[in-house]
């Protein structure tokens, strides 16, 4: 009998202890930490005199990766929430179509186009959210529903009313308009114009801007981007309703039961999915100045992708905005390096998919050691 | 309360009832799952429900917690008549619930999910934060109260074993101040030492002046701590008997529906 | 720009078609030959899905790996300009290739235009095919989304003087797609007098669809862009015309003129027309040769 | 306690008895079977006499529609069996180019290009399945992975080999290869010459064709959808293999814990996606006598939009090979009937988006009454 | 078998057991789930495995039904040493199991269910087709025979509720002549009725000769049913009793671990 009793005591006899620093190490953002360390050096190797570590390349990359970064947030959160949007790409294009024709079709002011265009869409996230929990279907054929129909709307609306894919000529009509600033606009110049005169920063060789640095400014996308992701990140890691969405994503009916408002989590999560595709759309449209009907292509997936090269489940409950926003980021310098490192564009593809697998292997292997799932 | 029920209704332990129940009927489709059942709990007592498999206390308990709406019937709570729209609105009004398929969320944290629905917040800037410190102070707290050592309140869920999770939703049911606890088939799939640690959790409840509905399909367990049992069937109660007024065997008699039961003992000795 | 450097000069020629789209290997082919008779390094950058926002970085990132000059698309002067000048300003010479205008090539400051304006190619097209009695066409786009394809069905429409209308189909990619579609079209329209493809992806199917729909010589057929089964279709006499904007020479000249004013300073004093050039079944021989390799 | 005994023995008095003829009605295909009625009903009202119900008009919609049944029957084995398959566009794309470098730019015989194409791309479905297995992530993403590696490879090898991405030519090496003529031509065609003979089909009227009837035969492409749909559908509901898919499908573990093969089931399902999409890719090439490098670009979401309009549950365990056939025929009708019947194009995606929607809701509502799920 | 166990072993029940396990150990990457159990099985008699929650019944069992494969030990199957790949190799040689987490797929028929790896074939033309009447004939008759009138064999599996699903799974298990029978915690979930349900259909298996392992935690149903009684606890066998030979109290009290249950019991009355 004595065996019996001594085992009772301790408790935990039959599992290993684990020291405080692999503890430490062990976070849900460690895939995606490990994946850009492993990237950039990569590039620090292979391309560091291609330009790629130049200002105007950090720009470059940047820019690219904010892009991702935008849309990583939300399909991040929605993901955690347990659901996803396959209806993103279409909803930047659909965005777009919408500023454009508001703006220069219809010739309304620039701020009530893009102010509309937000209400438009985030009630279509909305409308996404409604019928999955209405009708109980999964999130991926409501909204490869939506991914139709928005692109058939996307491509049916400019031809018929202006004979056109493209809406060109927004620039134009956004001058000086306040709400345009905030999405195309740059801030720092000023800091930026100095770092040219005191030579930190290249200047311009020749022509019009002869002088002026190479970059003059960040541009909001950049802001956009830092703003969501430090939104996201605090809303939630360190908010009750983060904890709803973790809840919610984790097991919705357990959630439900606990009194968390499940279906309000869910369509929230979906508007703010479509808001976040509408500022990708609304820096978009005001930076090149046109709206195209194909616009946005693929970019659910690499949405998608970046979220789960950060260490999100495609299950739900589990993930973290920072490791999207370093999913977006490893995502957008290997699409720009690869182009510095001047290897086949074709074979990017092929690189993706393997960054995709390595990554989510790595994930599961670092979410089984957290969680202590088996 | 069927005319024909050989029950005395049990009489009341404290003087006025917390959640009165009455005629709750509930259908699903073309499934009645509830055919009129009244209950009443009070302060301090623990109500035991019993019953065969699909006799609906599951679904009984839910439209008390909140999670289903009744298709008729009438609820009231401390006197007041009351509607719950979800879950939220019973656990503000104090119905803790423990649901038989646990209510626990595996990739989450321990002190997240002892948490969930109840975050604990601090102003910051005029904003709310979820506090965590404290939400990982009171949760390593509450469950060394419950004799579990966690390795860290960020512990996911999912590490634990079924009898430690069992705990861990009591343990949140008490610590958010329920009037009402109610427990669904919380020791089916526990072992003897884990049954052993959920009754004497309810003991200790009970005498907090926590009204407790307890159900299971054990008896034993039932007389145990139960002040009261109701027995349900088929959607229908069976009527309700105070501790000391029914016998184990009537008990389990009326639990099975009697006939089959007796057909059975002779080879198996009376033991179930 | 103005010093004579030595050989090893680098040249990035960046276009809108998404890596797929077929007809873009004559460029590829182009560029590399050029590269390879002027002794520079050449690369070829393009967007994956076709995306005019994705190629608008890769402009900005052609030229911050510092080239010597970059040879571009014009296919969105809103959304080009912007990084074409940031790169004319930076010191890296361009030139504008294929699409865009010669004014909106000048206005962003390159060297010149080389190429063949879309709406006046699928204007020319529409002239001579109301010379030869055309009244009413279909239009087989099979890249709806870009614009400089609906500029030309538009431009025929224009030539011909008729309403483009419906007219126009959003054909897909799918081989199989597409002729069955025009096949759709025709059976519901047997009035249609031509049809007017954009390249090959929806010339080859187009072309097996009027063989099965037994319409194959009889129903007038143009084309835009050579390749290897239109060419056949010219000499079998089901295809009437191609317009060839020769882009072999769109991606060679660039090249060549960018080199030889890098080293020597030397500068044709014009834009160059690749193109409209009516290919019909006279003269075929080279064309027949090369076609989708280098024509 | 009479009550109670009297209750113990009648066990169903709490639900409903069904009548025979809904019994009889209710069954998988039912939505697939109901959507086809009301599509083709659309048409017969509103297009008639566009010539989509001639024999030419019949031919075109029934090879548009073969296609996706092609795809389809895999896509459906393969959800059933509780995975799915991202890749099966890229495949198309990859299996068409095999069989053009192998045949014309290598110069080897058609049939082995074809055979070795064939082992080939079902060996790359089995690594799709093992991966799926033996790392336990999703199939989403492991699949999704594939997507960009192939269609990467697809763009890349013809690029590097031949200095293009169309590979023509493959009809003239094909010509008198017979296994080219099992992808590429057509039977009956003296059936259909007779027919033409005695007026029951329609003979050209001008054109080199004068005369000949305007359908010469059953194109092979037709000949192998109805193949595979049989074979699936026999596999399915009447061997112990499709009860294994089912059970695969519905839960894998209690499946493997009651002896059914669940990784073997797995792996080959992948394997037969993988067999049905180089059947698509072999019909293509042969029919078109070239290989592009972007042929079967979202044809994986086609895929599954047939087989969820046709019935079958996304997360596995339940649908029927006929329903997904029915999924695709619809799909092919609505696509080419909306030409027939003029209008415009770009809204087909608009219904397609539309039609997703309302046959999925319909089937959930159909699937609740047969399973009793709530 | 450790040396200072009260037991004494049990006396084989026929001449020669059906299995024998022998110092099984199972790891799963840090956790020690078995330390080395050894269990044997007679024709005709129903062994109990008793033990607290992750005592390791469950991992136990799947070792003996090829789910696992033990990381040591041997496995005996009718005296020759045998090594299961996985289930169908176990099943194939006899061994039926009933696991806790049930083995029925809700969205398919009870037919295909009851059938699930297990296909009855007829040849038409040289392949092999599932037979369907077949598989509904045997299926209707054995329900039937269970006390369970289904609505049709197509009736999905989802439809029945939780006890009428361990009967098809109990059905399924005896129907393929199993030679010994393995049930993880039937009746955990059950009602009084359906539980004695279980008990009986164990009784009847029992007298046909075939061995059965029955996992539970109550005591009272493996005293109930039982012939020899082992109980695992923290992956260790705490050697195995014959019926008559152990009491009650004595095994509840090996279960628990002792110590704790004394100091609940004067609350609760000893009725746990
Ligand atoms: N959401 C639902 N939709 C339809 N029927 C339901 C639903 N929930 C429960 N039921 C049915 O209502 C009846 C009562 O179920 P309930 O879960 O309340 O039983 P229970 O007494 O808790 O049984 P157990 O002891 O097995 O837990 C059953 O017939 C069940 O199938
Ligand atoms: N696949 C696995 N991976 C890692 N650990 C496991 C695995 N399966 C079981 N375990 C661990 O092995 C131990 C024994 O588990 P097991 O399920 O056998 O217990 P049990 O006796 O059946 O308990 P219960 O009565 O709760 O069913 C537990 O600590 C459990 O966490
Ligand atoms: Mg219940
Ligand atoms: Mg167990």
């Amino acid at each position: 009998m004595s065996n019996a009793q001594n085992a009772a005591e301790k408790v935990d006899e039959r599992i290993k202890e684990r020291s405080r620093f692999r503890e430490a190490m062990i976070r849900p953002e460690l895939g995606g930490i490990v994946g850009t360390i492993i990237v950039f050096t990569m590039f620090a190797l292979f391309a560091f005199d291609s330009g790629m570590f130049s200002s105007k390349g950090v720009l470059n990359w940047s820019q690219v990766s904010a892009q991702f970064m935008i849309i990583a947030v939300g399909a991040c959160l929605l993901m955690i929430a347990g659901e996803f949007d396959l209806s993103v790409g279409s909803m930047i294009g659909f965005a777009g179509m919408l500023i454009a024709i508001f703006s220069v079709t219809l010739g309304w002011p620039v701020w009530m186009a893009i102010v509309v265009t937000f209400v438009i869409c985030t009630a279509l996230g909305a409308v996404n959210g409604y019928i999955v929990i209405r009708t109980g279907l999964p999130s991926f054929i409501v909204t490869l529903a939506f991914l139709f129909i928005l692109r058939g709307f996307t491509i049916y609306f400019p031809q018929t009313i202006e004979r056109k894919t493209i809406i060109g000529g927004v620039k134009d009509v956004a001058e000086g308009d306040w709400l345009a600033a905030v999405f195309g606009g740059k801030i720092l110049t000023g800091l930026f114009s100095w770092f040219g005169e005191i030579g930190l920063i290249e200047t311009f060789a020749r022509g019009s801007r002869e002088g002026q640095p190479v970059v003059d400014g960040i541009p909001m996308l950049v802001v956009w981007a830092i703003a969501l992701i430090i939104f996201g990140h605090i809303l939630l890691t360190k908010t009750k309703f983060g904890n709803w969405i973790f809840a919610s994503g984790g097991d919705a009916e357990a959630a439900r039961n606990s009194g968390v408002p499940v279906n309000r989590v869910k369509i929230l999560m979906f508007m703010f999915t479509a808001f976040c595709a509408t500022v990708f759309a609304a820096c978009q449209v005001m930076e090149f100045g046109s709206a195209g009907a194909d616009r946005g292509l693929l970019k659910e997936f690499e949405a998608i992708i970046a979220v789960v090269i950060g260490g999100a489940l495609l299950t739900g409950g589990y993930g973290s905005v920072i490791g999207a926003a370093l999913g977006a980021l490893i995502f957008g310098v290997v699409q720009q390096g690869l182009f510095f490192a001047g290897v086949e564009s074709s074979l990017f593809r092929v690189f993706l998919g393997l960054i995709l697998l390595a990554a989510v292997i790595l994930n599961t292997y670092i979410r089984r050691m957290i969680t202590g799932e088996r | 309360m069927t005319e024909d029920s050989k029950f005395h209704h049990g009489d009341p332990v404290a003087n006025k009832p917390i959640i009165e129940m009455k005629n709750i009927e509930k259908h699903f489709g073309s499934v009645i799952a509830l055919a009129g059942v009244s209950v009443d709990v009070y302060p301090g007592e623990c109500h035991c429900l019993l019953g065969d498999n699909g006799a609906g206390k599951s679904t009984f308990i839910k439209t008390m917690s909140g999670v289903h709406k009744p298709t008729a019937g009438e609820i009231y709570f401390e006197g007041q008549p009351m509607s719950f729209e979800d879950p939220r609105d019973a656990i503000s009004a104090g119905i803790a619930t423990v649901h038989q398929h646990l209510a626990m969320i595996p990739l989450m944290s321990v002190s997240r999910n002892f948490f969930m629905g109840n975050e604990p917040v601090k102003k910051f800037a005029g904003i709310s934060f979820f506090d965590h410190d404290h939400a990982n102070q009171v949760t390593m707290e509450e469950m060394r109260k419950m004799g579990i050592n966690l390795r860290g309140p960020d512990q996911a869920v999912g590490t634990l074993s079924g009898g430690e999770r069992q705990t861990v939703a009591i343990a949140r049911a008490v610590h958010f101040g329920a009037k009402v606890l109610i427990l669904d088939e919380p020791t089916s799939a526990l072992g003897v030492r884990q049954t052993a640690n959920v009754l004497a959790t309810i003991d200790k409840v009970r005498k907090q002046g926590i009204g407790v509905v307890f159900i299971t399909h054990n008896v034993r367990h039932a007389m145990a701590v139960g002040d009261r049992f109701t027995v349900l069937n088929r959607g229908k109660t069976l009527g309700t008997a105070k501790r000391g007024e029914i016998e184990h065997e009537e008990l389990q008699d009326l639990m099975a529906g009697g006939q089959e039961l007796v057909q059975l003992e002779g080879s198996l000795g009376g033991t179930v | 720009a103005t010093t004579a450097s030595a050989e090893g000069e680098k040249y990035i020629l960046v276009s809108h078609a998404p890596d797929s789209d077929s007809w873009w290997n004559t460029i590829k082919n182009g560029i590399a030959l050029a590269g390879e008779q002027m002794g520079v390094e050449v690369e070829y950058r393009n967007p994956p899905t076709g995306d005019l926002a994705d190629m608008a970085r890769i402009i900005e990132q052609a030229a911050a790996s510092g080239p010597n000059g970059i040879i571009t698309t014009l296919s969105d002067y809103d959304v080009l300009s912007g990084p074409i000048m940031a790169a004319v300003d930076s010191g890296v010479d361009v030139i504008i290739m294929n699409s865009g205008t010669p004014e909106q090539a000048r206005e962003v400051g390159a060297l010149m235009y080389v190429g063949q304006p879309e709406y006046d190619a699928g204007y020319a097209a529409g002239l001579r095919a109301k010379g030869d009695g055309v009244g009413s066409f279909l239009c087989v786009n099979h890249y709806i989304s870009s614009p400089s394809s609906t500029e030309r069905c538009q431009g025929f429409a224009d030539g011909l003087g008729v309403d483009l209308g419906n007219q126009m189909i959003d054909s897909g990619q799918d081989p199989s797609e597409i002729k069955n579609k025009v096949q759709a079209y025709l059976s519901a329209n047997p009035n249609t007098d031509a049809v007017l493809t954009l390249g090959p992806t929806s010339a080859d199917p187009t072309l097996l669809a009027l063989d099965a729909e037994g319409l194959a010589g009889e129903i007038y057929f143009g084309t835009f862009d050579l390749g290897e089964d239109i060419v056949k279709g010219i000499k079998a006499g089901t295809i009437n015309w191609g317009i060839d904007q020769q882009p072999f020479l769109q991606a060679y000249l660039p090249v060549v003129v960018l080199t030889n004013y890098h080293r020597y300073g030397v500068l044709p004093g014009n834009n160059i027309n690749s193109g409209p050039g009516f290919v019909t079944a006279d003269g075929l021989e080279k064309v027949e040769m090369f076609a989708g390799e280098y024509r």
